[in-house]
């Protein structure tokens, strides 16, 4: 049984550093959850600021998922089945995003939609960007349509064409195909993406703060409000926030793995 | 019916050059070839899925080259299935009159219709991922059928079966191609599939048509090295088989040929040339056949003779034998010998 | 002619998806490198404060780097070569920071060093975490330590552990066959994975806000002098700093790719 | 020398069950048995790579069974050769002595001498990447052979291999056995390597060892249908050949086996039952080989009969022929016969 031991000693050794990583983020976890009492919890999410935060976390998360979801389908279809001029440009270019910091992606808008003519001229038809949810929304497209894009590509990579070929002979013209048979068949594919978008989005703080800024009431989504809460010492409100937030991305994440979403990404 | 000109098509792997065919109207054509000589990408070009880099294709006299595949009618039914595994048995089938507007109710109709023509009627129900090979090709035929169409194409259809399914879907093709009286065009690369299937054939090899012909002429006449090497030449020969007592005796042209496959009614028989002995006087031996003929010519191919011996049937028995037998025993052409091979040597299909 | 364009038509669409989101993509970018003129930039990098933030953020993303390669090298070992206990249950763990807002993790790890006894103790030690630059450090680390974990798990499953077997036959202890053959088999693996957690540590923002706060010349990373003078409108010092985040991150980007790192992440 | 005694050890989908082997000093020793048969397991066991579930190992007489691979002094060579990629040849022989905290300049001088035993002394300096299947093998065993192990285990060494190399390679075993004398276990699933290096066998299925034995015993006397079906029974000699004249003629025993596998020297032949003609008249015929001899036994195995017939050498000739042939030839033990086959039909290893 020493021996065994003795042996095995690689094994212990490597195993327990698993275990304490693993420990280290779940403590961290329930440090936060814990840190109110219940009663002041649901007291804090029923404040009307953090009932604000909470709808405008989700309508700006669904609103970009949907424009993530209606680029990506055509982008992540293109990439996957043809070949054209510059394709693997296009490929590193639309990756760049996920090594970009958000503060960065968020100076980035902050200017092209605040400084540029382009920006003006939207603003003058009634879009404007800066500090408005509009930004938050940008925000959110801009740092996560490349999670969607990589998760479609790899969906669409996976579905064999003569799928397609088939659903022409029998009648279908190339965007009936695709409607009728590829969609149909990317369906897991969509789910995960949507969700891990839609998660990413809700947490989303640094390139939102650049553009839309941090205003009470006004753009304070979740992180946002965290933020400000923690800013001035509401640590209820806060803590409230940030409980939604564990929820609301450990629930995505295990549906994402359920549906694949990992084995699809990269 | 299908006239294919001077058809050239280059994907990299795969390719097509200087194709030209003639497929006859209600005609069971066979392509044959090795993997990778382009057999899949042609039928692809036949149901438009490719746009061809040169040359036409006409159906029905119509140029067809530049319209979609969903224009052709024509059909197609892949090695793999590709059945939509997202619908029931039932709404593959019906997927394409679905394209065609047609009414549920007509739907219904046909659907029942094909299920029944090939034998799935009770699978209407079921989801593809769940059924046997078999039943999931029949399907993929019956959801190609039911657009009533000019031409069927079939890629490898039976190569992912079993031997039992393989046999069945063969008889039921054949059974297919008589009731509709469609023009098919199937691609294989087992020999005895074309010659048990096809009414003519082509042998293909790296993307261009070696040989067109019927099995028979083709196999007697290969044209190249290639088709000879591919084909495998030998004995063939078909004839009626009865099987008695643990043995079977297969009547060829009037002579008896004992095989150890139990397989009665119409069958082939192929025999390979190096199974056979000669001797210049008749053999009593464990060995099942033997037949006295006469030499009918001698093709020297260096360490091996190959020597054609006629037995009075309509195609001489080829035998291979070394020079040294060949120099012992003293052959000549007109000579008579006797050919002599075991039961067990005797593949029959 | 006419009916080839007409019959392409749903790849020129795609194409064109694709192309657009690209061209979006680039010019975000270049915005904000152009923002300023080049005399104004390099005069900005060269300032005190730039310097100050270069050096910070360099000096905690190794460090940060360092910790996430200590501790995944033999967690990711434990996870890809032993069946043992919760295996499944440590891996999901593993993959949580992955999912969780950063601002969350900011804060979780701020109320577990700033308020828990064990953080107070760590404190008396000499080792204060909350706003102080080793606070940048363990947010890096824990936002990180997951791309690191995935990536390494990776490449030691890709390796056959015959390898370590026949190294053991020639006298190796398990460690020394770990250390003299599996390690330099896992050269690229490990390369990829330290230069993109050491660029998304440089581009750390939300977590590291969160517990080291964002103080003028002291915990002032790139991200966060960024920050700060976006706020106060100091646009050159605010580019300088983007630009350079954006070089660092473009260039991690491509030796990431480079070495295959996609493929090991998921 | 090795003694293993009940050893068990399940891994999921491979296993042994209460394997129990002796193996003796300086021996060739195969294990033959189809994949899944638990082979590699057993050498991953005996080199100390798992833990076993019950049973132990002796080496010389020293229980092993619980020290680690690194106190065994026992060598392995896989059959996908893993070489380090990271490393040159030079370094990749020398690797064990480095664990052993030899001298560099010792550590060269043992690299060359393996080096130049192995023929990979050119290669040296090159990265075992670029290098051909044949050269990483022998760089595989040069490198397990520096350590001076008692044993050598060889896990299927040579099936990753082109026909030549494997030829050639399996004389450097044999010559690598007889220099270094070191005692050899040689996993395989071909039959014929099991005959030409080993001095004697076991035969493995599922995990369990069915048979051991001299080749010669395993093959003659198959103790199980298994043994029997895997090893294909049928007739097996040896003999010495002589090529002359495009043809080989291989006296075994005293007769002469013409074979058209141009093979000089020391040979074993091979004959499928199935291949042998009987017949109670001798045969003039273009077949190569006929003996006249005595029916020594017959064996009935249904539709087919194996026949075993005594021609004046050592082993009787085994003929498979249908009952058929049997009846109307009205053959009995002791009868004499004749057997025919062709040069063909002769198999030569």
């Amino acid at each position: 049984m020493l021996k065994k031991l003795k042996r095995s000693k690689i094994k212990i050794i490597t195993v327990l550093s698993s275990l304490f990583l693993a420990a280290f983020i779940l403590v961290l976890i329930i440090c936060v959850v814990t840190h109110t009492t219940l009663p002041a919890l649901i007291t804090s999410i029923l404040s009307e600021e953090i009932q604000f935060a909470i709808k405008l976390s989700l309508t700006t998360a669904v609103v970009s998922t949907v424009m993530c979801i209606g680029i990506s389908i055509p982008a992540a279809y293109a990439l996957a089945r043809y070949d054209f001029f510059g394709k693997s440009v296009v490929n590193t270019i639309l990756d760049a995003p996920l090594a970009l910091p958000p503060l960065v992606a968020g100076v980035g808008l902050l200017i092209l939609f605040g400084t540029t003519s382009f920006g003006r001229g939207l603003a003058d038809a009634g879009l404007t960007f800066v500090f408005t949810p509009l930004g938050i929304i940008i925000a959110q497209f801009f740092v996560n349509v490349p999670f969607m894009f990589r998760i479609l590509r790899g969906t669409f990579q996976s579905i064999n064409p003569r799928y397609e070929h088939v659903a022409e002979t029998l009648g279908c013209t190339e965007a009936q195909a695709f409607w009728r048979v590829t969609l149909p068949m990317s369906k897991n594919g969509l789910l995960a993406g949507s969700i891990i978008t839609w998660s990413k989005g809700i947490g989303e703080f640094g390139a939102a703060l650049m553009v839309a800024g941090a205003t009470r009431m006004k753009t304070e989504t979740l992180p946002i409000s965290l933020y400000l809460n923690m800013s001035c010492g509401e640590l209820n409100l806060a803590i409230a926030a940030a409980t939604i937030l564990i929820i609301i991305s450990l629930i995505s994440l295990f549906v994402f793995e359920r549906y694949g979403g990992f084995t699809r990404v990269f | 019916m299908i006239r294919i000109e001077h058809l050239s098509k280059d994907l990299g792997e795969f390719f097509l050059q200087d194709v030209t065919l003639d497929i006859k109207n209600g005609e069971y054509f066979m392509v044959l070839g090795p993997t990778g000589a382009g057999k899949t990408i042609l039928l692809e070009t036949i149901a438009g899925i490719y746009r061809v880099d040169s040359g036409r294709i006409f159906l029905d006299e119509q140029d067809i080259t530049d319209i979609p595949p969903r224009e052709r009618n024509i059909g197609m039914v892949y090695q793999d299935y590709t059945l939509f595994p997202f619908l029931t048995v039932e709404e593959n089938i019906g997927f394409g009159l679905k394209s065609r507007k047609v009414s549920k109710r007509e739907i219904k109709r046909r659907v029942d219709e094909l299920a029944n023509l090939m034998g799935v009627f009770h699978l209407l129900h079921r989801c593809p991922g769940t059924l046997s090979g078999g039943e999931q090709q029949r399907i993929a035929i019956a959801r190609a059928l039911i657009m009533e169409p000019k031409v069927l194409l079939l890629d490898e259809p039976l190569s992912a079966l079993d031997t039992q399914t393989t046999e069945r879907l063969r008889q039921e093709l054949k059974n297919v191609h008589s009731i509709t009286n469609t023009t098919i065009i199937h691609v294989t690369h087992s020999f005895e599939e074309a010659f048990l299937l096809g009414s003519r054939m082509a042998v293909m090899d790296k993307g261009e048509i070696v040989q067109v012909g019927t099995p028979n002429e083709v196999f007697r006449k290969p044209e190249s090295e290639f088709a000879a090497e591919f084909l495998g030449v030998g004995n063939l020969f078909q004839g009626e088989s009865r099987v008695d007592n643990d043995i079977a005796c297969i009547d060829v042209d009037g002579i008896n040929i004992v095989s150890a496959t139990l397989k009665p009614g119409t069958v082939h028989v192929s025999i390979r040339p190096e199974d056979i002995l000669v001797s210049t006087k008749q053999i009593v031996s464990s060995a099942r056949n033997s037949f006295k003929g006469k030499i009918a010519s001698i093709v020297d191919a260096g360490t091996i003779l190959r020597i054609a011996v006629d037995v009075g049937i309509d195609n001489p028995f080829i035998v291979a034998i070394t020079r040294q037998s060949f120099d012992e025993m003293n052959l000549k052409t007109g000579g008579e010998v006797y050919i002599t091979f075991k039961a067990s040597a005797v593949h029959v299909f």
